[in-house]
């Protein structure tokens, strides 16, 4: 076993920290994923999705307004135009269609705002697979448009009504599920996150996104951009267009939520930074960096994006950023609202507040030179979801 | 007292074991004392003392329940063997939690704290073979038991492995799913019991609460059984807990010694 | 100046029924669009804007379950993510770009239910030219989020109380913008209405999306489609998907809102099927087809799709329906909304109200056999903007 | 009358016309014989009576306002011009309305019935000159005044059209904008004046509410002013209406003969 045991890490982190039920299952979805990830027919018929269905590529785009207020030639990767509103379709469409090859007959899934729920419902309903979501009680009250999407499109959402009711909550009651149903039911986990081989796999379907930027930049450019900056939560649009440059010297940015404030308490943390503040753990079957108080017990995370606020992230994220492949920064909530609003103003794009994140943090890097003369930001979702909340910060 | 000796007694008077678990803190770290003394006034055998963390994955709502109470009672790690090492039992204790406690502890120390303290077992339920090289090497240089889990999905290969790793007993999980109290007894569990070849003794869980069931899992070839939900169902209701645990206990018990 | 007239009609439709002040500009317009339409600099700029910006070409997408589920085969051409959510951008892009070339310091523009405007924000903020949208007061209750979004852009939205407070009131106040602004202002009307030039310019802009078909069935099919199928309120899609096919033998189907029953009183019609029932008239400065009563007051018209909910209709559309080139038909409120949830269910596409007209026509036409065996159908915009009227059918 | 003959006799007394606009039906079908009465009391030379229509595009809000209440109270073409017919006018009487409600009843028909109702000219707003060549011919045949609109954007070959085919006056367009009383007169309104040569009388609207402004107007070289949403005003506050009417219409009738 220690041979299967060697692929499923990077560096310390990664691994499979799950109840023994469930390691069957990861050694199947390891076997199938490594069957069909090369696999002609399954990538023919994934790019279809992705192109007619998702409506992949989204444009590289230019923003010239912007670039002139900022002062650095920014190019915004468009995964807010990608069906659904965010790039979270990317992998929902390749593990729905891995589920389908492997016989699935259920897919469950966890979700925070409702996005990687959404997209789940998606692909559910393309692939004609029943699909049943987690949802933190509380969010389904804040974000109760996004359960009336999935249910329009056949997804059943349970409300998880244990702990803080949020994303961490989801994903446990997900897990639950899994152990129980594990045989006929494919969980589809949302980002790079969770036990092997998910943070490989999804951070390979994502990766389509950082495979179109080396095609459109260098169609552009004529070259690699000087750096690349993702908004990261789990952190899989980070490394899905982080990817594909890994090998390149093209620096990158994964940017935070610094929430109101970097400070935690015993229970809670005011940000969810887990990449700039957390520290070596064992959350959601990885070990990664983790927002945890002194005895190992999870913290609550926030943000004002709900896709960021998580108190775990992607354990190829914490290898990189050992390594000092990428870098961790954040931005803070009031920087990302200004970012928001900028975009909005100077650009006719409203992003996503996740994808806010990485806007601020351009702004204020460029003093530094950083970031050098050409940066791509992942626009990685649209903000419409996020208008009340927007609106309610209007004073 | 280590567990394998606890076995053996029981073997010799041809007894079934009864493990009892509850959760540490729930919902005082008083109460602990009091409940686990019940229990052993029950008659378990042998008991597995949860400490609690945030994120319970493998757990139903009525340990997850606990688990919380125990929390909000205060419950830490430092608590837990503090507390653990005042019970002064004479039956073998087993700490049941997540990895992450452990890992943020670290290994040794916690392993350590475990054998300073009286215990002499440890289940982690998110924790599988795959990812427990340095806990088991340093439990074993601490002689204390790491019990590891088989489930209904564990394929051949793994089982193997698992058997020649185990210690103390195999925890063999009844059912797909997590813990919580069922009526019934899962067919699967028989088919587990005849596929687990060792001379490990073979412990049944998830699902266990009533004496019948317990008796039918001894019958099927099982050297105890495990009961959590049943006892953490008490502890919830708040309502002449010490006597209804011990009562309880006794029930079960004697389903296990039936045979 | 009876040379200018003939190319201002179609057939007997069309022309400028305008104040004296506003008719130099329409010439200057005329004069502009004629003189940019072929360019060479202008297309490519504007082709820039709508790969990067706009995301464009939309997919056509084969929807193989409702195909399965309705029984013939249907494309769905995916207007639904076009940036902003509809096909109206194709058009705000192509007039913005066109006010930048002759100088515009300032743009304005109605709109119904805010989609219209928010394409006229986008294009104004990306050009970065001033812009003010004329919104009936009924509907800047009924529609906060779209007037939020346009002011995120740094668009004005002027609430219009007079009259019925929505869509053709609005228009009303615009073009009284117009004449007292019109050197200075761009009026960026929003579908395939109002006077020369606009429907022949704002059809042009939108043909974008037929000549994408023409090549995409092409490549899909080996040929045309037999038919093609698009939800009509001004007309913008309906023509903007049409227009490339007129010439071939393909069958044209522009489906109107049947609203809740055909009925009309002295003063509201319960629909606003204009081609189907509405009679010959001038409104909005061209002559067409008119909801009207019988001294040719205008009546108020009514749809659950606030899109289609307009009591004109684009002049080009009433000749092609004179002389037979394209079949008028209508959808009822209820069968768009059952459409709705099919495309929902079976395809995970939430189509906006207005386009799930033209879905429910295929649904109900295929026993027919008018539609051969390969329709496109325009999904001209998605559903988020809708879940709110959606939810409140719910029983 | 025709409205040539009373510009002649104008001219003859070297005066300015007055030409007033209310609307028919506003707030009531009789009170606008009332209005019309009082109007013409006060000294007003031509009435220009709205026909109300649904969109009126080039009116601002005084005059839509008024056209709303038409409406309300139930205001018709037939009944307007049963309603025209009983007035019984000695000065010039004109139509101003919007093209829908025109080519709704028929070119023919409507002309015919502003002829048989004693109505001599027609004006519409969004009626340019490209798409009222129908509506002119009938009109001559019928002898009644299409009369055409000038704005200060219109340009010198348009200009020259719309003189050679105008009848009855020439409308001079003060301003860029829609109908509304303001409380000065536009430097374009002068330049316009003077640009439009011809011999048909010009009178200028947009805007004008005051016998200064009238005057500065008739200075300026225009034979008469159009005056609306100032009457529209009075109808719309309700209060002393027709003293009210006919005492501005005797301020700014003085206006126009003060040269
Ligand atoms: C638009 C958007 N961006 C980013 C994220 C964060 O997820 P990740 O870090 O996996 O990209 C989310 C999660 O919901 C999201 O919706
Ligand atoms: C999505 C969508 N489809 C259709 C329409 C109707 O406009 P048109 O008939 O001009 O395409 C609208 C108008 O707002 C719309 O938003």
């Amino acid at each position: 076993m220690s041979q299967a045991l060697t692929s499923t890490k990077f560096g310390k982190y990664g691994g499979q920290y799950v109840p023994e039920i469930l390691m069957p299952a990861l050694l199947e979805l390891t076997d199938y994923y490594e069957k069909y990830k090369d696999d002609a027919v399954f990538n023919a018929e994934l790019d279809h999705y992705l192109k007619d269905f998702a409506g992949r590529p989204s444009p590289l785009y230019l923003a010239k307004n912007l670039s002139k207020e900022y002062g650095i030639k920014i190019y915004l990767k468009r995964e807010d135009l990608v069906h659904g509103g965010a790039h979270k379709l990317n992998n929902t469409l390749g593990q729905g269609l891995l589920a389908k090859y492997m016989g699935k007959k259920r897919i469950i899934a966890e979700t925070g705002a409702g996005q990687h729920g959404t997209a789940c419902a998606m692909a559910g309903a393309c692939f004609g697979v029943s699909t049943e979501v987690y949802m933190g009680a509380k969010d389904t009250v804040r974000q109760r448009m996004n359960v009336y999407r999935m249910e329009l499109m056949g997804t059943k959402v349970i409300p998880v009504k244990s702990g803080s009711q949020t994303l961490k909550d989801a994903i446990n009651e997900a897990m639950r599920d899994w152990v129980a149903n594990v045989e006929t039911t494919h969980y589809m986990i949302g980002s790079v996150v969770g036990p092997h081989p998910f943070p490989t796999m999804v951070r390979d379907f994502q990766s389509v996104i950082g495979k179109e930027v080396r095609l459109q930049i260098l169609e552009k450019e004529g070259r690699f951009p000087d750096s690349i900056v993702a908004c990261t939560g789990g952190g899989s649009n980070a490394m899905g267009i982080f990817h594909p440059f890994v090998e390149e010297d093209v620096d990158l940015f994964a940017v935070e939520a610094g929430g109101s404030g970097m400070k935690t308490t015993d229970k809670e943390a005011l940000h969810s930074a887990t990449l700039c503040t957390g520290e070596d753990g064992v959350l959601h079957g990885m070990r990664t960096k983790v927002l945890q108080n002194k005895y190992g017990q999870i913290l609550e995370s926030s943000s004002i994006a709900a896709g960021l606020d998580y108190a775990g992230v992607g354990p190829e994220l914490a290898y990189l950023a050992d390594i000092g492949r990428l870098k961790p920064c954040y931005s803070m909530d009031s920087e990302a609202l200004d970012a928001f609003h900028d975009l909005c103003r100077f650009e006719g794009i409203i992003p996503a507040l996740e994808s806010s994140h990485a806007l601020a943090y351009v702004k204020k890097a460029v003093a530094s030179g950083e970031l050098g003369d050409i940066v791509v930001v992942n626009v990685s979702g649209r903000g419409d979801k996020d208008l009340e909340t927007v609106m309610g910060m209007r004073t | 007292m280590r567990i394998a000796e606890k076995f053996k007694q029981l073997k010799a008077k041809n007894e079934g074991a009864l493990i009892a678990y509850i959760c540490a803190g729930d919902p005082t770290p008083e109460g602990t004392k009091e409940y686990v003394t019940a229990l052993v006034r029950g008659g378990v055998d042998i008991i597995e003392l949860g400490l609690p963390f945030s994120d319970p994955v493998a757990d139903g709502p009525t340990i997850q329940a606990g688990i919380q109470r125990a929390l909000d009672g205060g419950m830490t790690p430092d608590l837990y063997f503090r507390t653990v090492s005042s019970l002064k039992l004479h039956i073998p204790l087993i700490v049941m939690t997540y990895y992450n406690l452990i890992f943020k502890r670290g290994l040794e120390k916690f392993v350590k704290d475990c054998a300073a303290s009286g215990i002499s077992g440890i289940i982690v339920p998110d924790l599988p073979p795959e990812e427990s090289g340095d806990l088991l090497q340093i439990c074993r240089k601490n002689e204390v038991d790491l019990i590891y889990l088989v489930a209904p999905t564990t394929t051949e290969t793994r089982m193997e492995h698992i058997l020649a790793e185990g210690a103390g007993f195999i925890y063999l999980v009844a059912r797909l799913g997590v813990t919580g109290a069922r009526s019934d007894v899962a067919t699967s569990t028989g088919e587990l019991i005849k596929r687990v070849k060792t001379a490990t003794p073979k412990a049944v869980g998830f699902g266990i609460s009533t004496g019948d069931q317990a008796a039918q899992i001894i019958h099927a070839g099982a050297d105890g059984v495990i009961v959590g939900s049943a006892f953490v169902n008490i502890i919830g209701s708040g309502q002449d807990v010490p006597e209804r645990l011990e009562a309880l206990a006794r029930e079960i018990k004697k389903g296990v010694i039936s045979n």
